[in-house]
């Protein structure tokens, strides 16, 4: 099979230790790139702009809070209050004057800043509690983003992007929006990828595992705490700021609502907590599952095949959607990436079964 | 003064109204140690039973209640059955998911089989108000309030007995309560069942204040408030929380609200969640983990 | 095929505009279904594409980019989310989207948002309007006190700055008072109004939390005839308060509640009579039904006047300009006359008021609008903003 | 056994001096005086409940001591949260063992190494320029514990599902890859039977002379204790009830009342 | 050793209490755990199952107990008899209904629980509240350490309370087979001395058949009747425990040889490399 694994050795630490050290791998990752520079040149508008688009910055999102759910093990159900920082900061530098790439880095910084002032509040705590002040935190930002006219926008409460340019770029066309998000997903992916292998993803791992044997190696666990949701709150208000200038062209408050939230905590455990490609796999779930059903349920009704009421018709979906989740969970709780692997190790071992006995 | 101590008084009914979403999310915690936040979409789908009983099925209310406390009772095992069983020794975060999942099944169940649109439930409470001084205290709520301690009673006396005590174990340890005989299953079911009754009371008495729809099921972070400051696993701590998160979320916005102009009243609620997590994790009666070094 | 015209109804019916979207959802293909039995337009008929969008914007969206490659020439999202993050893109993309009692009250300006209907009385026309029938019934606003209960978002604050500036004009008296959303319990915040003793109350919130108004204002001994509530007061809800307890309170109406209408009578005959018909029948002729129905009405209305002046097929470009030919179009009295211009895309910003008598909404005013002059400095105001922002 | 002058001894490189931690009411221990000399490996032994946990746990910033002073080569460190005594060249191990379930045996290794590196999320961005040649040097240093305790076959398993043996080994490896100078060990032969235990003894001896280790041991596997250890004390109820050489406390009655039993003669 | 020992089912006079017949468990679907395991237990018996770290013993009593299931593994062949019940259909609960106990490796008390509830807590529904007096009394007379401090938090108990109060939890069931995974895991001598007297207390006046799991070999074979041998998840010996404490290999590996270990001059099973040169 194209998986092999003999007549692979590592004679260096170096290789030893790349990304994918298996050559399919590599060349899968190479193909799938270009396939995704590519994109512009083969999908139609509607492809590029309703679902690869936004399935790129999501997955950006989902990587970020996989870095703080998944490596470091601080669980956040406020992580869309994050993107509305970066998203509502992003705005407003650009309004003030300043140049969109500055405002990315603002974005970013505003976020990272106040993500860790609400983390350094739950430090003391894990697990449940952690969820719990988290989703305190998220209820804490709408109310200021709401109640604050001057953040929100006035009495229509939205804020439209104004036009900029990225790296000279204008950002208008579909395709260039559609670059400026593949650069941050694929910045954000070698990112969190390093960081899992060297280093600083060792000790937030080690944090995550056992705070108390971490810190008797050396780990200080709350800077570490710490500088996980820095990290990964700095990563998540900037792809805020994409999602807002490349997709939405706008902002509500309601974009970055508690359910957003979920459905990032979704798109985490779904594709995988920790995973890589897991956070893109949970992404495309999550967010293509609801359009997918609906799409699905209004064919079949329009076909005749399903005649019910059309309230009816409209809850489908979503309790489809989340007969889904539970069964995921249920069957495959270490999400897509899992079954993914699975996939990858039957051709890895592939004429054998069992990889160990 | 009368101001402050209507805002007081109903404040603290509305908690214990509060306390009976919290409730159930407390019987659940207790023995199966999982943190349900389906709770309040339970509460809709009791409170649709009720409405689906009553108006559909034309039975009088209070049969419909009872029959409803039945069936969210089997519901409760249900659940179990068909998906905590699979769970057990899963991180807590996929059980908090996986809660999560069922709430997003729920609100579609119950709006999509029974209607979107809000559905009415009179229990035929009165609206004008108690009046004592200058002071209105809400029926509706007074009710409420009497009902939720009645029901945290019951509960306090059924952790007390035998059976009670094997539902504690089993919040500690699943594997070594299976190990001495205790069956888990059974336990988890049982607590999942209770809590079903409890929605069925919050449920009715909520949605005949407002109208039956999915909005029911945003009680929840009330519920979650109260919960976290009791204790995820004190019944007494829902009533005493109950009342505490009630009359600050009550007296805090009467006063402040009229400076800031806007609803403050999630803003104390989410405080109250964010300083006991920083302050004391555990809530005031909740038990502290073991951990030992 | 361009003999079908296709309106895109993505709508939220599983989150926060539930109440109403069942309803008025079916109120829309009930009357596109009649006018394609009655034939159509010269044989065109009109095809509805439904979806969920669960006010999601990102949801709303995809739905939206869907609707246009099916060459759908309008679009209502009946979610403000939703409705403002396509603004950028309905403009660009030159369809026509209608916006009624929802989105960006400031698209009645129909220079700057050419595409953007919102076709019925803005949240700040609505409350002026509700202004005007206080000053009426107790001759003057001159020292009254009025207090604006609302939801704590930015729907229930719209209407606060006309209110202000109305209140210093007429010299009434004006406190604004909070509760959290959505709405569920409102205690604290009555027991502040009880003290407050105003005049009259207007409520300003949705769903479940209305019929919690009315009933802490009733319990807090505020008359229900002095309770007055935006347009999202509907039969359910004053059965929630109780059918006899609700007696005397007032909503604004933007469209005529029941079925003694001709085009209802058609329904009835062609659509509900042959089993055609898209729901419950005991929805017809709801409040929010007939809000549905008169949208299309005046959507089907404009797409004959776009045919009639540019043949062809409908593009939403033919569209706008239809919409912008509708004069004085009362959907055979089921609704105020309304005018589109240029620049007015309000229609002038008609309704009436309507008390519930036990059993049902009844007018107790004509069709009138009010103090559309601040009311236009407000749009003029935002639109402005808006521009500026691009 | 002339306690009380050991502290001031010369080559004391760790005491505790009148070292008290409470627990709520309970008083877990109450005024412990030790000196443990530089290259030594010191038994701490008593019954279960008697303080020897919380001692270490006093000594390593976990908890630490309401009063008295702990001082190591000089310094006082009863203040210092653990990662700081880390730092000071402590490492440990734990009764229970604590290994980092979600990673490979090498990387929990690799992280005994934290305080040797310069960990940043920029620096992984720009792995290739910033951060791969420390990860490689590092790599280099852990293979030789990896050698030396003889856990090549498992290097790359996850640690969770390596039996318990190779996990207090793997434990031990992590504790050495920090190059501490005093060492201490928690009951590292618990739950081994005698071929491990040989094992576990033989690991400990070489690392000790490899490293040049002062150790602090304890354990209740008393042939061990009398085996190995050059200095042992007995802790019973939060106090020191005996001190000196191995074969001397356990004959000493209130530890053999206490501790030992009365049939057992384990020496 | 011998290898073929696990072959022949051992034979006693007595009659048995469980037969185990070439069992395999898989953990994870992946890994084999337990490769053709099969033992025998009879009434009144004590038994003994040694085996080096990750041999098998834990896995096999957990075979027993129906207690895999949480740790993701399965039963892919053979069978286990519980008087002359096939157990495999039963839950866990179930076999302690029909006198099959398990006292967890780790003890695993209910913590949070004082003594007395973590008694409470095991006592079966289905009998009256004077048996449970009767039944409680008696695990005070085993163990009256728990009676004094049965009213504290079980989590804070001593290792070696807690390792009495699994025990006495245990006996609440009121089991025909007492199975204890490494009671003396971790307990200063004097405990392990007491705690392996009151197995032999209870084995002896109760007749409860107790299968024991021992990493100390020496204190498991003085007091066992009979004994098996686990390595790598295969039965390698078995036999009467007098006669396995003569065998040489037991007694290099198990035992420590004949007299004591000379630690300092213990073996090199492999050639060492200096490091950090
Ligand atoms: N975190 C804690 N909270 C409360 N009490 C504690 C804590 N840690 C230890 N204790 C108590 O302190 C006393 C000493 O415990 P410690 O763990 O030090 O004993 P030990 O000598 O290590 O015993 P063992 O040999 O069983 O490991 C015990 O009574 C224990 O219950
Ligand atoms: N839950 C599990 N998942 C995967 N492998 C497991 C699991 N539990 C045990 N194993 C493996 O099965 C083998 C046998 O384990 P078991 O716990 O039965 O050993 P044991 O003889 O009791 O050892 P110990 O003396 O360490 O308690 C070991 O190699 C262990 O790694
Ligand atoms: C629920 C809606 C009718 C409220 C309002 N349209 C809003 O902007 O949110
Ligand atoms: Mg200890
Ligand atoms: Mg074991």
């Amino acid at each position: 099979m194209f998986y092999r694994l003999s007549g692979v050795h590592h004679t260096r630490y170096e290789t030893a230790r790349r990304l994918w050290p298996v050559p399919a791998d590599r060349w899968q990752v190479w193909i799938l790139l270009a396939l995704a520079v590519a994109a512009p040149l083969y999908m139609s508008d509607l492809y590029l702009s309703s679902y690869m688009l936004p399935w790129l910055v999501w997955s950006a999102a989902a990587l970020s809070l996989t870095l703080l759910m998944g490596v470091a093990g601080q669980l956040h159900f406020g992580f869309a209050a994050v993107m509305a920082i970066g998203a509502y900061s992003s705005i407003h530098i650009v309004r003030a004057g300043w140049p969109f790439e500055i405002a990315l880095i603002g974005a970013g910084l505003t976020a990272a800043f106040i993500g860790c002032l609400f983390g350094a509040a739950a430090l003391r705590v894990k697990g449940l509690y952690l969820v719990m002040a988290t989703l305190a935190m998220q209820y804490l930002v709408d109310w200021v983003i709401i109640n604050v006219p001057a953040i929100s926008g006035g009495a229509q409460a939205t804020l439209q992007t104004p036009d900029v340019t990225f790296l000279f770029v204008p950002m208008q066309s579909d395709a260039a929006l559609y670059y400026g998000a593949l650069l941050w997903a694929v910045i954000v992916t070698l990112l969190v990828l390093n960081i899992k292998r060297t280093s600083f993803g060792r000790a937030l791992v080690a944090v995550r595992d056992k705070d108390y044997a971490a810190s008797i190696i050396g780990v200080n666990s709350f800077k570490y705490k710490l500088l996980a949701f820095f990290t990964s709150s700095f990563l998540g208000g900037v792809s805020g700021a994409v999602l807002a200038f490349c997709y939405y062209q706008a902002v509500t408050p309601e974009q970055f609502g508690f359910n957003v939230s979920i459905q990032l905590v979704a798109m985490v455990l779904v594709g995988g907590l920790g995973s890589v490609i897991g956070a893109y796999l949970g992404a495309g779930f999550v967010l293509l599952a609801p359009i997918f059903l609906t799409n699905m349920v209004a064919y079949a009704a329009i076909q005749g095949w399903l005649t019910v009421s059309s309230n009816l018709l409209a809850h489908i979906p979503l309790m489809a959607y989340g007969a889904l989740i539970i069964g995921f969970l249920l069957f495959e709780p270490l999400g897509l990436a899992k079954i993914y692997d699975n996939i990858r190790k039957y051709f890895l071992v592939w004429p054998f079964r069992h990889s160990r006995s | 003064m009368a101001y402050f101590l209507e805002l007081l008084f109903n404040g603290a009914l509305t908690g214990l109204m509060y306390s009976l979403t919290a409730l159930g999310i407390v019987l659940i915690y207790k023995s199966a140690g999982v943190p349900n936040l389906a709770q309040g979409a339970m509460v809709m789908i009791g409170a649709y039973v009720v409405w689906m009983l009553a108006s559909m099925a034309d039975l009088p209310l209070y049969a419909a209640i009872a029959l409803a406390a039945v069936g969210m009772f089997g519901f409760g095992l249900l659940a179990e059955r068909l998906l905590l069983r699979k769970m057990v020794g899963q991180p807590i975060i996929m059980i908090v998911m996986l809660t999560l999942g069922l709430e997003i099944f729920l609100r579609g169940l119950g709006p999509g089989l029974l209607g979107a649109s809000p559905k009415s439930l009179d229990l035929g409470i009165p609206l004008t108000p108690v009046i004592i001084g200058d002071v209105f205290i809400n029926r509706d709520y007074l009710v409420g309030g009497i009902v939720a301690m009645i029901l945290v009673g019951l509960s306090l006396l059924f952790f007390r007995t035998r059976l009670g005590t094997k539902l504690r174990a089993v919040s500690d340890d699943h594997v070594s309560s299976w190990s001495v005989g205790i069956s888990v299953e059974r336990a988890v079911g049982i607590s999942w069942g209770l809590a079903g009754i409890s929605a069925v009371a919050a449920g009715t008495l909520w949605g005949s204040v407002q109208g039956v729809d999915w909005t029911l099921s945003t009680l929840l972070f009330p519920a979650v408030a109260v919960v976290i400051l009791g204790g995820l696993d004190s019944i007494i701590g829902v009533l005493v929380a109950g009342l505490i998160v009630g009359i600050l979320g009550s007296v805090i916005p009467g006063y402040v609200d009229p400076i800031v102009g806007g609803g403050t009243r999630d803003v104390v609620t989410s405080l109250i969640i964010l300083f006991t997590i920083m302050i004391r994790p555990h809530g005031i009666f909740g038990r502290e983990d073991i951990e030992r070094v | 095929d361009n003999d079908t015209i296709k309106f895109a109804l993505l709508q939220d019916f599983t989150a926060v505009y539930t109440f109403l979207t069942d309803e008025y959802n079916q109120g829309q293909r009930d009357y596109l279904r009649l006018i394609n039995e009655e034939g159509g337009l010269d044989g065109r008929t009109f095809e509805a594409l439904v979806r969920d969008t669960g006010n999601e914007p990102q949801r709303g969206l995809e739905a939206y980019n869907r609707a246009r490659r099916e060459g759908a020439v309008l679009v209502d999202f009946l979610s403000t989310p939703v409705s403002r993050a396509a603004v950028n893109r309905v403009l660009n993309d030159e369809i026509v989207m209608i916006t009624a009692l929802h989105g960006r009250g400031d698209a009645s300006d129909g220079t700057t948002f050419p595409y953007i209907f919102p076709l019925m009385a803005t949240y700040w026309s609505q409350a002026t309007l509700l202004a005007e029938y206080i000053e009426k019934e107790e001759g003057g606003l001159e020292g009254k006190r009025i207090a604006h209960v609302y939801i704590d978002s930015p729907f229930g604050r719209e209407p606060v700055p006309v209110l202000e500036e109305l209140a210093d004009r007429k010299g009434f008296e004006l406190r604004t008072f909070a509760y959290p959303s959505p709405g569920n319990e409102q205690s604290s915040t009555w027991s502040d109004v009880r003290r407050y003793q105003p005049d009259h109350v207007l409520i300003w919130g949705a769903g479940g939390g209305q019929a919690v108004s009315v009933r802490e204002a009733i319990r807090n001994g505020i008359d229900p005839s002095n309770i007055l509530s935006v347009v999202w007061l509907a039969e359910t809800d004053a059965r929630t308060v109780g059918a006899d307890r609700a007696k005397g309170v007032k909503r604004f109406e933007a469209v005529a509640t029941g079925t003694d209408y001709p085009i209802m009578e058609r329904i009835r005959e062609k659509v509900l009579d042959a089993g055609l018909g898209t729901g419950d029948e005991e929805n017809v002729g709801t409040t929010y039904y007939n809000i549905g129905v008169a949208t299309m009405a005046m959507a089907v209305e404009a797409a004959r006047l776009a045919l009639e002046e540019h043949g062809g097929e409908l593009t939403g470009e033919k569209l706008r300009d239809g919409f912008r030919m509708l004069e004085d179009y009362d959907a055979e009295g089921m609704m105020p006359p309304v005018t589109f211009t240029e620049d007015d895309h309000q229609g002038g910003g008609y309704g009436r008021v309507s008390e519930w008598n036990g059993e049902e909404w009844e007018p107790i005013t004509d069709w009138y609008a009010a103090y559309q002059d601040i009311v236009w400095e407000e749009i003029e105001k935002d639109a402005a903003g808006f521009r500026e922002g691009r | 056994m002339d306690t009380t002058d050991q502290t001031t001894h010369d080559g004391v490189t760790l005491a505790c001096e009148q070292v008290v931690r409470r627990f709520g009411g309970l008083k877990a221990l109450k005024g412990i005086d030790l000196g443990i000399r530089q290259g030594e490996i010191f038994g701490l032994v008593g019954p279960n409940g008697s303080g020897k946990t919380t001692l270490v746990n006093a000594v390593t910033g976990f908890y630490p001591p309401q009063e008295g002073r702990i001082v190591f080569e000089g310094a006082a460190i009863n203040h210092l949260k653990p990662y700081q005594v880390a730092a000071r060249g402590i490492a440990r191990t734990f009764q229970n063992v604590a290994l980092f379930k979600g990673m490979s045996v090498l990387d929990n290794i690799l992280l005994g190494r934290h305080i040797f590196m310069r960990p940043s999320a920029l620096a992984s961005l720009f792995y290739w320029w910033w951060a791969q040649k420390e990860e490689v040097a590092h790599r280099r240093q852990v293979e030789e514990i990896i050698d030396l305790l003889q856990l090549e076959s498992v290097r790359d398993e996850p640690v969770d599902v390596i039996p318990l043996g190779m996990q207090k080994r793997v434990e031990l490896a992590r504790a050495l890859a920090a190059e501490p100078r005093f060492l201490i060990l928690d009951e590292p032969m618990a739950g081994m039977n005698q071929e491990e235990k040989e094992y576990m003894v033989r690991f400990i001896l070489d690392a000790q002379e490899a490293l040049n280790l002062t150790i602090l041991l304890i354990e209740h596997h008393m042939d061990v204790v009398t085996a190995i250890c050059d200095r042992v004390a007995v802790l019973n109820n939060g106090e020191k009830i005996a001190e000196g050489t191995a074969r001397d406390a356990i004959k000493d009655p209130a530890v053999v009342a206490a501790y030992i039993g009365k049939s057992n003669d384990a020496a | 050793m011998t290898a073929d020992a696990a072959e022949t089912t051992p034979t006693t006079a007595t009659q048995s209490v469980l037969t185990m017949s070439n069992v395999e468990v898989v953990y994870d679907k992946v890994f084999l755990a337990i490769k053709g395991v099969s033992l025998e237990v009879g009434q009144g018996q004590m038994v003994a199952l040694l085996g080096g770290n990750g041999a098998g013993k834990s896995t096999t009593l957990k075979t027993i107990s129906g207690l895999l299931a949480p740790e993701r593994g399965e039963v892919t062949r053979g069978q286990v008899h519980f008087m002359g019940e096939d157990l495999a259909p039963l839950g866990p609960s179930q076999r302690v209904d029909r006198g099959l106990v398990h006292v967890l490796e780790g003890r695993r008390i209910f913590g949070h629980l004082t003594p007395e509830d973590n008694l409470l807590a095991a006592f079966s529904l289905k009998s009256d509240r004077r048996r449970y007096q009767q039944l409680r009394d008696q695990v005070y007379t085993y163990f009256p350490r728990l009676k004094e401090r049965a009213r504290t938090k079980a989590g804070y108990l001593s290792g070696g309370e807690q390792q009495m109060l699994a025990i006495g939890r245990a006996l609440m069931t009121e089991p025909q087979l007492l199975m204890l995974d490494e009671p003396s895991l971790g307990l200063a001598p004097v405990l392990v001395e007491e705690i392996f007297s009151i197995i032999r207390e209870i084995n002896a006046n109760e007749g409860v058949s107790v299968l024991l799991v021992e990493q100390n070999a020496a204190a498991a074979l003085e007091i066992a009747h009979h004994a098996y041998l686990v390595e790598n998840g295969h039965i390698v010996m078995t036999g009467e425990a007098d006669v396995l404490r003569q065998n040489p290999d037991v007694q290099e590996f198990y035992l420590g040889g004949a007299g004591k270990v000379d630690y300092h001059n213990v073996k090199h099973y492999r050639r060492r490399k200096r490091w950090l040169a």
